[in-house]
């Protein structure tokens, strides 16, 4: 029994089968990858995940919970968190306050009527932050505006910013997407801590092989809604199925 | 140091405590506590004019402004004199009011009541005025005459033609000179069964705010008093401009009249509406079907231009008048700014001569002296005929013009014509009638202030 | 019946103003993505073009006739207009008759011109600036322009009426089968409908049926991509801008001789457009135009006696509460697309 | 101190210094002096500069943090002013009765409206506020007369219950005997100051409000407002829910609208309708763009702005003018006066139209732009490579 266990689901958009019959499993503490070609529904089954899309047919079970029909920060309070393709920060505010957000998701849940409460007696929250802003190497930055920060910052604030969350799933939708060589190794790099220092399980839909194989202890290849085939890396990297869908196309 | 407090039971204790507080063992000039409000202790006195500026009704207020100008002229003992001349009392002498030069402040009411409190707060608190008047429309005028209520001044209000302002709202510093919606009515109704006869079905459109209401109460009274019938009164949003789907649907009505209680904007948008469904061309239970307009000015009869042609409505004054006052006033005025004043600028013209003579008459500024000098006091020469000042309700009672779109002028500013001037008797009523907020009304009693 | 029908069609008159106006404000927002305070102010200044025409038609020349006196007892000045002394008296008051119809050709470059000054010398240096700051700043320009036409023209309305020949109401029962005088509808607001019509028309045809348009369809559904493809898209938002001000002047001009302009009336339409626009959703031509023609009717229906008895002071607010519906159960509005102005 | 920053109170103290200094500050020319035209120092416009101050602090704490823009507050400043005015009728004149109801049910409507015109975001939300405003304004003037007193405004007559009325009450609004309106003048050389109970009445509640404000703009929850502004999707996926925070954040602001609403009544015992029209909502949105969005001081600075506008400028007139050119030639002084003359008294409006121009125009963070960069000036040899003044919500 995988933490996340996708059963049978199906999305339509008008005249179009984005996803038929999904079926996935993810195991706890594992790397999990979802691979496939442009339009293959990656993103649609994602969304379907955190609760911005509602499937047709199916379910989504996170935990033994269900998640279809919850608001996406009530499945982010359930232990999902999910880095965007283009990093989704508060570009208006500090770094620091960046990460002191989601430490206040995680310790007052999704509405607290803190307003006229002083942040510096919120210790906890800070320390936390802070330790958080260490481990991704920003301390430096801490007051900076996140706006001004350089694109693989911002992805590795994102990234901090979920983990401080301290959630038991974590998608991550193309991180490296539009980064270059050295960011993306960077990326890697995190990603390959963090799977091994944290007791967290991660799903990753992403394009780069690279980073595919870098990562991932089990591979699900979605090709036209559905998915093709779920294998070991090594396995993937031989299925001719996959060549043929997938890797054929890239060469 | 010197202690106001704007009401007369007000606690001087806390005033003193407060006083007290921040007052400073340093240099002020102490002067002996004024006997009341803005009590005149230079060689001026100050009066303020608080008019619309802005706004819908800028230019009557700008009509307004340039004759109270003129008034302050006058009893200042420039220019000709105007009605000074004609008018019946004679205390004023051209120097000033009690030996006093007359100044004066503007402000602007914007036709709100907020902004016109803040306006005439202004005046009373900063520039010390002693009276204020003007205003154009009968919101502005309670809000205001209520404030001089309580400030302890003079209000002498300008165009107000609710029966509020001397009627429930009535207060002990406030005077109105200028007419109301019964008189409109009372002077209307039998020159409208004479021309139309007694046998109509009358429709009401009526802006639906306290004045409007009233208007729409009078007239309706005054005319179902001539056996007329009220078929229909559809009240209209104050923000309407398009009145056609108001006026649509008249001419199925049955009526075979058209009353628009309306003023201003309202009016010149609803009649001009009325005019363009062809209504004044139909026959309706074979009689020609008519249009009323209650409350007419010379602005509203200019913002609708030839649609007011044949249409009959009422007025304080018009400038064609041929009495003495009239005449004079109109010479003064024309002379100075090159066209005859409104009715609107008539009554605030006449509103600061008759309280500069009631000062002169009291010998003294005390908003009580001057009040009671007003009251039941009787004048002529101003314009208006014989008027009296009644004691009861501070409204003044004098000869209502009938009035009627002119068929051919031959100005810009003769588009109404005097059909009849309706005799004082016909249109008075009892300080308590019920449209005069019953025997509850009362004016409170006179407030000097500190 | 012939009540309602009568409502129709003032619902469909009104709401030919309504949708004129949102029109422009929607093609406004939707190629430069500015809220433009000011488009009250530019519908204000079109009627005002017509009152302008039909001064200057009336500029006349003095003569003192000795025979009559004014009302100082002076001999009474007579003016004539120059336009009757050149071209006769008959053609001359003709032209002056026609002051309102004429004013259409006066106002169309007056107004394109309008629209270039203020584009390129105020607006366009706000496509980057927040929203408020565009509502401060055209509500600004809105002020000023209005009291700019108050300093000429006074606070009072002007009265410009229609040509004699189209005054007057139309029997319209007659046509359907009722009795004479149960349906009967003034000439000018049945031109002021079709006149409005035509130009919908006009604009959604420009728009559809040339490149021009094409683009600038295409830069209202995505502008960066437009930009991307190295059109000149900058050059285009002007004419755009120029054209929404002549739609808003349009309107303007032949909405004089149904109410004579004053200089605020821009205010008192600003507020009503921007709930046509919004109801009809941001960002669709179609939808404003919909939208206006909605809440016309629906206006003129809340005003019958029938329903006013049912719920007084229901005409009041019914535009407000309409668009609180259609807000509430249609998320953007009639036609609105997604992710127009919803940060 | 107080739980506050160094920079929030050196701000904080400069606030209580101006609100308490003001009938001293504000009334810098002798009284006989030509330039007396100008002092805003008597009570009326002090207490407005105050009471609008407290409106357009409380707006800011909604548009400033979560950028949620409101077309419809001045719905809640006239809820406010009418329940004043009610307690006053029905009890006595002291405010404590009207001023807490003022607030709560200003609260109340907010709750509702916020409810309902939060479910949408952007322009439509915006024209849902105004909706609601618009429909509350209409019939409070035409059809709920009986409640609001239609166009002539809320007043209490004579005939009114006023069941808690003493013998020796002040028959006009006080708290606890401290009357509203009484003032005290003091003469000095040629000045003459009028400390009046009303305004510090105004003024300490609104360094309160101040005071409140600066809180809730360095809590969590104005972190999380401004959160919501600045990227309402990680929000979300944050675990956190927007709307329970931007419907506190509007509820908030509605109670300080209803508190401007109620001192209003409390300064003046007379609600009119008018405050309640989409140009008083549109009005308190000016004074915050235009002093500054999202800045602590912006908004009062944005409200004496304007109100000092609407006040001095509009009672300037010709004959004015003339007194202040009578130096120069005959011909010189028309010229000047004429030139003048569309800008001041009637022409008001114009001079506003063209400030606002002017202000969004040279300085896009308002007023306190203004400020910032005038000091910038001032200690220009200082680095200021980390100056990120703008987006940082600070002063």
């Amino acid at each position: 029994m995988g933490i996340l266990e996708v059963k049978d689901v199906g999305k339509r958009f008008g005249g179009l089968q984005a996803l038929s019959d999904v079926n996935l499993s993810v195991k706890e503490n594992t790397v999990h990858a979802i691979i496939g070609p442009n339009g293959a529904g990656k993103s649609t089954l994602l969304n379907c995940l955190v609760g911005k899309l509602i499937p047709d047919t199916g379910s989504v079970m996170f935990d033994g919970q269900s998640v279809l029909g919850r608001k996406p920060y009530e499945i982010n309070q359930m232990g999902i968190s999910r880095v965007f393709q283009t990093p989704e920060i508060f570009a208006d505010l500090s770094v620091m306050e960046n990460m002191m957000i989601p430490c206040f998701a995680k310790r007052d849940g999704a509405f607290r009527m803190h307003a006229i409460e002083n942040m510096h007696n919120e210790k906890d929250i800070v320390e936390k932050a802070e330790a958080m802003l260490e481990d991704m190497n920003m301390a430096d930055k801490k007051d900076m505006h996140a706006a001004s920060m350089s694109r693989g910052d911002k992805r590795r604030l994102e990234i901090g910013m979920c983990l401080a969350q301290e959630p038991r799933l974590l998608l991550l939708d193309e991180p490296t997407a539009g980064m270059a060589r050295a960011d993306t190794n960077n990326t890697i790099d995190l990603l390959k801590q963090i799977a091994d220092e944290r007791d967290i399980t991660i799903a990753i839909i992403e394009h780069d092989m690279h980073v595919v194989f870098s990562l991932a202890d089990r591979i699900t290849v979605l090709a036209q809604g559905t998915p093709l085939v779920e294998d070991d890396p090594q396995n993937i990297r031989g299925n001719p199925k996959v060549r043929e869908a997938y890797l054929g196309e890239t060469g | 140091m010197s202690k106001t407090t704007m009401t007369r039971r007000g606690v001087l204790k806390t005033g003193a405590v407060a006083g007290a507080g921040v007052a400073l063992p340093t240099i002020f000039t102490a002067s002996s506590a004024a006997a009341y409000t803005n009590e005149p202790t230079g060689s001026t006195v100050k009066f303020g004019f608080n008019v619309p500026q802005t706004g819908p009704y800028a230019d009557e207020g700008m009509d307004e402004l340039r004759a109270q100008e003129l008034a302050i002229e006058h009893i200042n003992g420039m220019g000709d004199g105007g009605a000074l001349n004609t008018f019946s009392s004679k205390a004023l002498g051209g120097d000033g009011v009690l030996g006093k030069k007359v100044e004066f402040v503007t402000g602007d009411t914007q036709t709100k009541s907020d902004a016109a409190r803040a306006s005439a707060k202004s005046m009373i608190e900063k520039d010390g005025v002693v009276m204020i008047n003007g205003g154009s429309s009968s919101g502005v005028a309670v809000a205001v005459q209520g404030l001089c209520q309580e400030a302890g001044i003079i209000f002498m209000a300008g165009l107000t033609h609710s029966n509020d302002t001397t009627g429930k709202d009535r207060k002990a510093n406030g005077f109105r000179h200028f007419f109301n919606a019964y008189m409109s009515a009372a002077a209307l109704a039998p020159v409208l069964a004479k021309e139309y006869g007694t046998d109509r079905r009358a429709y009401h459109l009526t802006a639906d705010y306290t004045w409007g209401w009233t208007q729409q109460e009078s007239i309706a009274a005054a005319t179902e008093a001539m056996g007329w019938e009220t078929v229909n009164n559809v009240l209209t949003p104050l923000s309407a401009t398009d009145f056609s789907s108001y006026i649509a649907p008249v001419l199925n009505s049955g009526a075979d009249v058209l009353v628009l209680n309306h003023y201003g904007g309202n009016m010149v948008n609803s009649l001009t509406n009325a005019i363009q469904f062809g209504l004044r061309d139909k026959m309706v239970n074979g009689k020609q079907f008519e249009i009323v307009v209650p409350l007419y000015s010379e602005l509203m009869a200019a913002g609708a231009g030839e649609n007011i042609k044949g249409v009959y409505g009422s007025m304080n004054w018009n400038w064609q008048l041929q009495d003495e006052g009239t005449k004079a006033f109109v010479q003064s005025f024309g002379k100075k700014y090159g066209r005859p004043p409104s009715n609107s600028a008539q009554t605030c013209y006449a509103q600061t001569l008759l309280y500069a003579d009631a000062v002169a008459r009291a010998g003294s500024f005390n908003p009580c002296a001057v009040a009671e000098a007003l009251e039941g006091f009787e004048f002529d020469g101003l314009g208006n005929g014989p008027t009296l000042y009644r004691a009861d309700d501070h409204q003044c009672f004098k000869d209502v013009l009938v009035m009627k779109g002119r068929d051919n002028p031959t100005t810009e500013y003769d588009t109404l014509e005097v059909v009849e001037k309706t005799p004082v008797a016909q249109v008075t009523y009892a300080p308590d009638h019920a449209m005069f907020g019953g025997a509850e009304a009362s004016l409170g009693t006179c407030n000097p202030g500190a | 019946m012939d009540a309602i029908i009568l409502q129709i069609l003032n619902g469909l008159d009104k709401g030919s103003a309504y949708a004129l106006i949102a029109l422009g404000l929607t093609l406004i927002f939707g190629t430069l993505g500015v809220v433009n305070f000011a488009h009250g102010a530019l519908f204000m200044i079109g009627a005002f073009c017509a009152v302008t025409l039909s001064k200057i038609l009336t500029i006349s020349f003095e003569t003192i006739d000795p025979t009559q006196k004014d009302f100082l007892g002076n001999p009474l000045v007579v003016k004539t207009p120059y336009v009757e002394a050149w071209f006769g008296p008959e053609f001359g008051a003709g032209l002056i008759d026609w002051a309102v119809p004429l004013s259409i050709l006066f106002s169309i470059p007056i107004m394109i011109g309008i629209g270039f000054i203020m584009e390129r010398g105020l607006i366009k240096h706000f496509y980057k600036r927040e929203h408020a700051d565009q509502i401060l700043v055209t509500f600004g320009l809105a002020i000023v322009l209005q009291e700019v036409v108050k300093y000429f023209f006074g606070a009072n309305p002007i009265p410009t009426g229609a040509p004699d020949a189209l005054t007057g109401a139309f029997d319209f029962g007659t046509l359907l089968g009722f009795d004479p005088n149960t349906v009967i509808y003034p000439y000018w607001r049945l031109v002021y409908f079709f006149f409005a019509a035509a130009v919908i028309g006009g604009v959604f045809a420009f728009l559809q049926f040339t490149t021009f348009g094409m683009v600038v369809r295409a830069g209202m559904a995505d502008r960066e991509t437009v930009g991307l493809l190295g059109i000149n898209i900058d050059r285009r938002f002007t004419i755009m801008f120029g054209i929404a001000a002549a739609v808003a002047g349009l309107a303007g001009v032949m909405y004089a001789p149904i109410n004579s302009p004053n200089y605020h009336m821009g205010m008192d339409f600003l507020v009503l457009s921007f709930v046509v626009v919004v109801v009809g959703g941001m960002g669709s031509l179609p939808g404003a135009v919909a939208a206006g023609f909605l809440l016309g009717v629906l206006e003129s229906f809340a005003s019958m006696n029938e329903v006013k008895s049912l719920l007084p002071g229901i005409d009041q607010i019914i535009i407000y509460l309409v668009a609180i519906i259609i807000l509430l159960t249609r998320p953007r509005g009639l036609m609105g697309r997604k992710g127009v102005m919803e940060e | 101190m107080l739980g506050m920053n160094k920079k929030d109170t050196a701000l904080m103290i400069v606030v209580a210094i101006l609100a308490l200094g003001a009938p001293i500050l504000l009334n810098p020319f002798p009284t006989e002096s030509a330039m007396a035209q100008f002092n805003a120092g008597y009570p009326d416009l002090m207490q407005r500069f105050a009471i609008f101050g407290i409106f357009a602090i409380g707006f800011n704490i909604l548009f400033g943090l979560t950028g949620y823009l409101s077309f419809g507050h001045a719905a809640f400043l006239g809820v406010g002013s009418y329940s004043v005015v009610w307690m006053y009728k029905l009890l006595d004149y002291n405010v404590i009765w009207g001023l807490p109801l003022a607030v709560v049910t200003a609260g109340a409507f907010a709750l509702l409206i916020g409810y309902v015109s939060l479910r949408r975001s952007g322009i439509y939300f915006s024209i849902l506020t105004l909706a609601f405003a618009q429909m509350s304004f209409n019939l409070a003037y035409s059809v709920l007369t009986p409640i609001t007193n239609g166009e002539t405004g809320l007043q209490v007559y004579t005939k009114d219950p006023q069941v808690l009325l003493g013998a020796n009450e002040a028959n006009s609004p006080h708290f606890f005997g401290l009357v509203m309106n009484s003032s005290s003048k003091i003469a000095m050389g040629g000045w003459e100051f009028t400390f009046n109970n009303g305004y510090y009445f105004c003024a300490v509640i609104l360094m309160v409000m101040f005071y409140l404000a600066i809180r809730i703009f360095r809590s969590p929850f104005g972190m999380m407002l401004r959160a919501i502004k600045s990227n309402n999707t990680r929000m979300t996926y944050t675990g956190l829910n927007p709307r329970p925070y931007a419907l506190a954040a509007f509820v908030i602001s509605g109670m300080y609208a209803g508190l401007a609403g109620g001192l209003m009544a409390a300064m003046d015992p007379l609600a009119g309708a008018e405050r309640m029209q989409w140009t008083a909502s549109g009005e308190v949105v000016l004074m915050t763009i235009l002093g500054g969005t999202g800045t602590l001081i912006g908004p009062v600075l944005g409200a004496g702005f304007i109100k000092y506008f609407e006040n001095i400028f509009s009672k300037i007139n010709d004959n004015i003018l003339h007194g202040w050119f009578s130096f120069l030639p005959d011909g010189l002084e028309d010229f000047v006066v004429f030139i003048i003359h569309p800008f001041i008294g009637k022409g008001w409006h114009l001079t506003l139209g063209i400030l606002f121009m002017l202000v969004v125009i040279f300085l896009p963070g308002g007023l306190v732009e203004g400020g910032q960069r005038l000091k910038k000036l001032v200690t220009s040899k200082k680095d200021d490579s980390n100056n990120t003044a703008k987006t940082e919500p600070a002063e």
